[in-house]
């Protein structure tokens, strides 16, 4: 599969700033007792783009879930853009505004249009005007490359389609943040690279991002830092040329020689 | 307090029975006549200046005294037997006995029955909730018999049923056999047994604990029963109205004394009630006397002075 | 619900009881409960406000009094002197006769309305759509009444069967249909009867052990031993041998006629027949669509799939259609056997002395203790959904296919 | 080696078959018949039992019917028209069937009152049942409809009605105004200002004001009946619905287990005995003087009982959606409020219909039920004053069958319409 | 899709014996009066592996059932292993019970254990005692591999080891001919794979097959004739090695660059 991605080798150079953007502090989850998260700390810096790779079941979707709140975690501090993350509900939405996620499955709201989905958000959380948020939504949209379909539905767009305009949605609440979950692997092959390309092109305008993607080839290209989780835990982190010629870790050499052996 | 409510709502919510000829029924426009709706005519005509304002709730014997005791309606008349428990148990106000009445039983003449006794292993249709299906019960395990109970709701459903031949013998008051007996196509084919097994008298009735309002209904009731006794008839009110000799009678029509005012009501309460629809001789006559379909003769609802116990109080 | 993030530090305020998602929710079930609390704290006091102006209170000993009126139908022993609560266990006991047997043959008409829909006769099957279409449309009351019609105005009352030349006669000479009910035939038992009857249950027995063995003898040697005749001998002909040979100890009482009535034998009422058979009919509809939908579930596939292995057509309905099909049917069966019983609530349309009749209509009427009966009434009902829905939530989880 | 085989070696077709007709066995009237008629042995049986079991229901009913007599003054009158030939008496359809309409106490002049009601239910309705078709605006029309359906069958000072509505109108403005801010705000602030509004133009008497004459509730009846308690609590029973399945998937217990049981107790329970309940015991349970007509506890009763069912329907909706949409949601940082109403309602609502149209049949079919407590219904009309009165006692099959199929026409019609609405569901979720 | 399959080129070199397996002369089907198969003539001799391929609605699947008497025929002959297919019942049980059949979604029998499925057709048509259809069951499902699964139920395997276990199932019948209808192309990629390699195995052993499916790798590798279809015709057949370098028909020519092509 890693060879659909866009192929040049050299992670591209873009300026990271000091300032941290996440800020995960010996966070630990549990699921009833199963312990899926163990001791994550994380920095971020502003403008870093990270790929977060793993075994199935390794606890990366659950990672980033609980960055966005999605999860609540019971130990350990995350603090995103200055703000920590509590059961306060104000911080939760303050977070949530400023992280933006795209999921695997798109999760489009398939009863909006295009364009309804990507002004939800900001008309009723940021309460921008419509015909504001209709512009921005209209730039993301050209962004992503498909303003022609904004007036469909969901369920008339193609799975790559979906995806970017899942993408556009996201942005249109101007995030600080991207957060992306696996976001390709529901696709064909060809709607892959078409997603890949948005995302590098985020990546290229220093947006930060965290991905979790088995795409090697987009690793390569845009990330700064690659991480790799097994069993809840972080267990490698590294540059991407480091990590892919030279994994340290028995269990990262072992899953490297599968996911780019085939 | 039932008193001012009605005046304030101005019309009078008066239970009845849901369909009996001669006692309650409504006619093809919707328009209610009987004996027991004339009682709650002339209660709104003395409460409210206008026979007419009454609605009439049509209740089953299931339904009537819920819908009194809730308050959905203010009064019933429905030939409702005066009983110790519903007066004393289920809080009730009997206002006084508008016929004396007492349960009966009607079969068809083919069947050759003659006399009760021989209802032996007869399948009986019965209203449920009434005091008739007691006195039923106690009637034939008294005399040893058994039987075959046909519960129904209605009395129309009772006529389809006795009609139809689902039961041999249908029992109720024998007012209300007469009534049924007068709506059948061939009144004829039928026999009410001379066994009366019961004592029913039936009353108009209003909750416990409104004396006010059950004083006015029981002397709009009395009230009707005195006209007659005193020879007040909706022929001569008019005449009698302007004065008589009888202080009596015009202390009831209000041109003596003070009775009105002491109900709560004007002066006029009492001649417009027996004005509505005459006095009771008149309202029995009209709607179940010997001259209607129904043909009941007055017998025990004659007045004292005719050998009957219709023995209305004095008013004074 | 345990959220102990970052604690640290953070003291208590006001403000967390709205916008901390920890006391929020505790917040809004505080304000729920509340409202709850206040809603029957509203209704009790005007109950209590509204008895006291009638003059009434809320008792329960009205149950132990005697009833004073007859039952048509009784189970149990009950006369006019037994108390309430005895007439209303007789109330009970009619419901759930009547449910069972409009239940059973709900089932019945469904199954057959539902299989024969299917069927690749046109005419057939157009009939039962339209059987179908025809009693879901319309209101199951007006189906109890017009039923009770046929039983009450249509059929010949007893004393047709009187006279000389009768207008009706019994069917077989043993069964009569009037319109207060049906009456047929009871087995009487002399002392050797039992007999026959025990040696009639020792077979069905039998049969089915005889079916067992069929089935061990084709799993352990591959012999396929014939069923259907074999179980149909197993089960009548040492029954009927024993009877004839002990002398026919098992007679029948026919119903005659008598005084008003047929006496003797067993008399079913009009209006059970009525209920009965409306309620059946009309959810039979109901069923058969079930049913329809049941067997259609089952994809064509695993009919081919079946009969490329060369099963039979008959095996291929044993084996693979009904077991699957059945996973699907018997859930919504279930809710239609709800349905009858909370629909055989509308007794009382035709005077038959079920539950809602008896303890909701008689003793109701009788006693005045309109709060009290019926409260009790839907406990009682309450009582027999809950235990109906606990029994198909069991079969339900026994059931469900095994998914990765 | 293999082109030993004949049938091995390479083989082209170069001319192509045209396409032919079938044997003749095997297409037109010959083969349906047989195909579809007489298969099979049994197959043939069972179509001579159908054929015989129609002629038995056609011969029986058809000249029934055909020889109905529709003009007679009572039964009797009929039957020596027919003069012992069979035939049904259709006449007492003919002398009654206002009273089977509107019962037998609505004034008949008024007859043209909820006949336009109920014409315009057809205006107010469609929009909504065939949401492709009509544009949007007559949605205005069906939100104002109920107002003008009470004036038009209850009578009264048009402005009792449109005081209830501008209720409404202003709770709403109030709400959109404060719900920017917060919903709990913007929902307890709307109905705070209507209970406002209401409670002052309530203390007014608008009695003699564009009055039509009024009519008691007591006084509705026949089909009319039917109709009204099914719409009305229908429609009044979705919002309800609704709160309660969302109750009953929260996580918070408490709420949740209040839904539960109250959901679990009304399906527990026959319709019969909340029916009892109206009748018999509600009015103890309201503040004492308070006088609410039977209609009304009815109506409350009913509309407990379809809530009940519509929110199990709509549970099963709100089910069916993928956890996605929430989580969604939630990442865009919308709140639950907004979440439930912008997202996942308007999507669960919607694959809902079908199901809320079975529950709505089957509660216009228990509607019948309220004959039990002596309303005059359709039903009670014909069991009560007709089939009672001297003059029609005994003509149950016309009254009967036409009750029957009133009906019919009405929930085939209906189910018909959640068929088709089911397939244009499903082919929009492709 | 073509690249999935095995990709040794060469068709297998197996014996074909002279013995008839299966022969259908003239044999016309209509669906009501459409003309589906038209003039269908076809030997197919003991243990030839025969690939069915044609665009879709082409009568391929028709032609497969009508063998198995799946779907009846109106006019023509068909004979499997020396018996003629009529409307007999004894005829259509022997048929069926001679010739196995695989189906593009498997249909096992949710309800029953794998083993169950397995044993189902041997013990109540071939009436063999349970044990010993137990015993043969486990040997074909150690054959595809799958001996484990044996007491779980379908729902809890996945795809391929389904279709694997459809295969089994029908081996289990001991058929002289199996039937597949395009058995592979419900499968994802990897699975199909598995399901490829027991076919193949079961080439080699020399069962008669008639298989329809676009696995082309497959074809070349098994197949020693494919037969073209076209609007219920055989339009061409040939050895694999001739079909795909030298189609003659131009119908199959526009075909083989369609399904090669991408
Ligand atoms: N709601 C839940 N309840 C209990 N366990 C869960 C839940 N969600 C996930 N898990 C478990 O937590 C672990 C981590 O799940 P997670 O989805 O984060 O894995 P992942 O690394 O994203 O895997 P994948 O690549 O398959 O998406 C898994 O073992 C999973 O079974
Ligand atoms: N039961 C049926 N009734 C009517 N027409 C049918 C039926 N089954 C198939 N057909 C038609 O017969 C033709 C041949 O169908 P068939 O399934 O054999 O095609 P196929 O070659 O297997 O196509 P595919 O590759 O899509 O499976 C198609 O045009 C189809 O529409
Ligand atoms: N038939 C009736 O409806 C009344 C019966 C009897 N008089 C009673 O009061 O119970
Ligand atoms: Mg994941
Ligand atoms: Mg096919």
């Amino acid at each position: 599969m890693a060879d659909t991605a866009v192929e040049t080798p050299s992670p591209a150079k873009l300026e990271v700033s000091d300032e941290v953007a996440i800020q995960i502090t010996n966070m630990n989850k549990w699921y009833g007792t199963f312990h899926v998260l163990r001791d994550i700390d994380l920095t971020v810096h502003r403008g870093e783009r990270i790929v977060i790779a793993g075994p199935s079941g390794s606890g990366k979707s659950t990672l980033i879930r609980c960055i966005n709140a999605l999860e609540e975690h019971q130990r350990g501090r995350i603090e995103v853009d200055g703000t920590v993350l509590s059961s306060d509900i104000k911080n939760i939405d303050t977070i949530r505004s400023e992280v933006g996620m795209v999921f695997q499955h798109f999760n489009l709201f398939p009863h909006l249009t295009i364009l309804e989905n990507c002004t939800l958000a900001p008309i009723w959380v940021r309460k921008i005007p419509k015909h504001e948020a209709e512009k921005t939504a209209m730039h993301f949209l050209e962004k992503v490359k498909i303003p022609e379909q904004a007036d469909k539905y969901p369920g008339q767009l193609s799975g790559g389609q979906q995806q970017r305009v899942a993408i556009a949605r996201s942005l249109c609440m101007r995030p600080r943040i991207m957060l992306f979950d696996e976001p390709t692997s529901a696709l064909d092959p060809e709607m892959i690279k078409e997603v890949l390309d948005t995302m590098v092109e985020l990546a290229e305008e220093g947006m930060t991002m965290i991905c979790v993607t088995h795409e090697m080839g987009f690793a390569r290209q845009v990330a700064n830092r690659v991480i790799f989780m097994d069993q809840g835990q972080i267990v490698e982190q590294n540059e991407p040329e480091e990590f892919f010629n030279n994994p340290k870790n028995p269990r990262t050499q072992l899953f490297l020689s599968q996911i780019l052996g085939h | 307090q039932t008193l001012s409510d009605v005046q304030d709502r101005g019309t009078l919510n008066c239970g009845v029975t849901t369909g009996l000829v001669g006692f309650a029924a409504p006619d093809a426009n919707g328009d209610w006549s009987g004996f027991d709706v004339a009682v709650c005519r002339a209660v709104a005509a003395a409460v409210l200046e206008d026979p007419q304002s009454v609605e009439f709730v049509p209740t089953t014997g299931k339904t009537r005294f819920t819908a009194l005791s809730s308050g959905e309606i203010d009064m019933l008349a429905r030939n409702t037997t005066w009983t110790f428990t519903r007066d004393v148990d289920l809080k009730f106000e009997f206002a006084g006995i508008n016929y004396y009445d007492g349960q009966g039983f009607m079969i068809p003449k083919e069947l050759g029955v003659s006399s009760a006794r021989e209802l032996s292993g007869a399948t009986v249709c019965i209203q449920t909730g009434t005091t008739t299906e007691l006195n039923l019960a106690d009637y034939f395990r008294k005399n040893n018999m058994d039987y075959e109970p046909v519960p129904i709701e209605t009395n129309a459903e009772a006529q389809q049923q006795y009609i139809a031949g689902a039961c041999d013998v249908y029992t109720t008051d024998a007012s209300g056999l007469a009534a049924t007996r007068a709506a059948f196509e061939t009144p004829g084919d039928h026999v009410i047994l001379p066994e009366i097994i019961s004592k029913e008298p039936l009353g108009p009735l209003v909750r416990h604990g409104d004396n006010e309002w059950g004083d006015v209904v029981r002397w709009t009731l009395n009230a009707l029963i005195a006209a007659e006794e005193l020879g007040i008839t909706s022929a001569n009110i008019d005449e009698m109205k302007a004065g008589t000799e009888s202080p009596e009678i015009n202390r009831i029509l209000g041109t003596e004394g003070n009775l009105g005012e002491m109900l709560g009501l004007d002066a006029d309460w009492a001649y417009r009630a027996i004005k509505a629809n005459g006095n009771y001789g008149e309202i029995f006559a009209k709607n179940i006397g010997e001259s209607t379909p129904i043909g009941l003769a007055r017998g025990l609802n004659a007045q004292w002075t005719d050998g009957g116990l219709m023995y209305a109080p004095p008013f004074r | 619900m345990t959220t102990l993030s970052d604690p640290q530090g953070e003291s208590f305020r006001l403000s967390m009881l709205l916008n901390d998602t920890r006391y929020r929710s505790y917040t809004f079930q505080f304000i729920a409960l509340v409202c709850v609390a206040a809603l029957f704290a509203y209704l009790g006091s005007n109950l209590m406000a509204n008895l006291r102006a009638a003059g009434l209170s809320i008792s329960y000993d009205f149950l132990g009094d005697p009833s004073g009126y007859d039952i048509n139908q009784t189970m149990i022993a009950y006369t006019s002197q037994s108390s309430h609560l005895r007439a209303s266990i007789v109330g009970l006991l009619n419901t759930l006769l009547v449910s069972i047997l409009a239940c059973i043959t709900a089932t019945i008409i469904g199954v057959v309305a539902g299989v024969l829909r299917l069927s690749n006769n046109w005419l057939v099957s157009k009939l039962m759509a339209g059987y179908v279409e025809m009693f879901r449309n319309v209101p199951v009351l007006i189906w109890i009444i017009i039923i009770f019609t046929i039983m009450t105005a249509v059929a010949p009352s007893p004393s047709a069967f009187r006279g000389d030349d009768p207008d009706a006669s019994m069917v077989f000479g043993m069964i009569a249909f009037t319109n207060r009910g049906v009456y047929v035939p009871a087995p009487v038992f002399e002392p050797l009867g039992w007999v026959v009857l025990g040696v009639f249950l020792a077979s069905i027995v039998a049969s089915i052990l005889y079916r067992r063995h069929a089935r061990k003898k084709l799993f352990d040697e591959g012999v396929l031993l014939p069923t259907t005749w074999p179980t149909l001998a197993i089960v009548f002909v040492p029954a009927i041998l024993v009877f004839f040979v002990l002398g026919r100890p098992i007679t029948l009482d026919i119903p005659e006629l008598g005084g008003f009535n047929f006496s003797g034998g067993v008399t079913l009422l009009g209006s059970l027949i009525a209920l009965w058979f409306a309620l059946a009919i009309y959810t039979g509809a109901f069923i058969a669509e079930n049913v329809r939908a049941g067997i259609l579930s089952v994809s064509r596939g695993q009919t081919e799939a079946a009969a490329a292995l060369g099963l039979r057509p008959r095996r291929i309905m044993n084996l693979v259609v009904l077991p699957q099909a059945l996973r699907v049917i018997v859930p919504p069966l279930i809710s239609h056997y709800l349905n009858i019983t909370k629909n055989s609530s509308l007794a009382i349309a035709v005077g038959y002395m079920d539950l809602t009749g008896t303890l909701g209509g008689i003793t109701l009427n009788q006693t005045g203790r309109a709060i009290e009966t019926i409260l009790l009434l839907m406990l009682f009902y309450l009582a027999i959904s809950l235990t109906i829905s606990g029994l198909m939530n069991v079969y339900n989880n026994a059931v469900r296919l095994k998914e990765r | 080696m293999s082109d030993v085989h004949a049938q091995s070696v390479g083989w082209v077709r170069d001319t192509l078959i045209d396409q032919q007709p079938p044997p003749v066995t095997e297409a037109g009237a010959v083969k349906w018949v047989r195909s579809n008629l007489f298969s099979t042995i049994p197959n043939a049986i069972l179509t001579l039992a159908a054929l015989w079991v129609l002629w038995r229901l056609l011969s029986g009913v058809a000249p029934w019917i055909l020889n109905g007599i529709w003009d007679a003054p009572s039964l009797s009158a009929c039957r020596e028209i027919l003069d012992g030939a069979t035939g049904g008496c259709f006449a007492v359809l003919a002398e009654r069937w206002n009273q089977l309409l509107f019962g037998f106490q609505y004034p008949s002049e008024l007859y043209w009152r909820p006949m336009s009601a109920f014409l315009l239910l057809f205006v107010a309705i469609a929009p909504v049942l065939f949401y492709k078709t009509f544009p949007r605006q007559m949605l205005i029309f069906t939100a104002i409809y109920p107002f003008l359906a009470y004036w038009l069958i209850w009578g009264g000072s048009l402005l009792t009605p449109v005081c209830a509505g501008l209720g409404f109108v202003i709770g709403y403005l109030v709400y959109a105004r404060l719900v920017t801010q917060s919903f709990a705000m913007g929902f307890f602030g709307g109905i705070a200002a209507a209970l406002v509004f209401w409670w002052i133009t309530g203390a007014l008497n608008f009695t003699g004001i564009l009055m039509m004459e009024r009519v008691e509730s007591r006084n509705l009846g026949g089909f009319m009946l039917n109709l009204i308690l099914g719409t009305v609590c229908v429609s009044l029973s979705i919002p309800f619905g609704i709160a309660l399945a969302l109750g009953r998937q929260s996580d918070m217990p408490i709420i949740k287990w209040i839904c539960v049981v109250f959901i679990e107790f009304i399906r527990g329970v026959p319709l019969i005995t909340l029916l009892f309940v109206a009748n018999v015991v509600l009015a103890y349970f309201l503040p004492p003087g308070s006088n609410f007509d039977l209609i009304l506890r009815v109506i409350i009763m009913i509309t407990m009982f379809a809530s009940a069912y519509i929110a199990e329907v709509i549970r099963g909706g709100l089910a069916a959606l993928p956890k996605g949409q929430y989580e969604a949601a939630d990442s865009l940082g919308l709140d639950y409020a907004q979440a439930m109403r912008l997202i996942i309602l308007p999507q669960a609502l919607k694959i809902s219909i079908p199901g809320i149209v079975n529950v709505a049949v089957g509660l216009f079919k228990d509607t019948t039920l309220v004959s039990v407590i002596s309303m005059f219904d359709l039903v009670g009309m014909i069991r009560g004053p007709i089939l009672a009165s001297t003059e029609w006692n005994g003509v149950y099959w016309e009254l009967l069958g036409f009750a029957a199929l009133l009906f019919f026409v009405t929930c085939y019609g209906i189910s018909q319409y959640s068929q088709w609405l089911e397939r244009q569901l499903n082919t929009d979720r492709r």
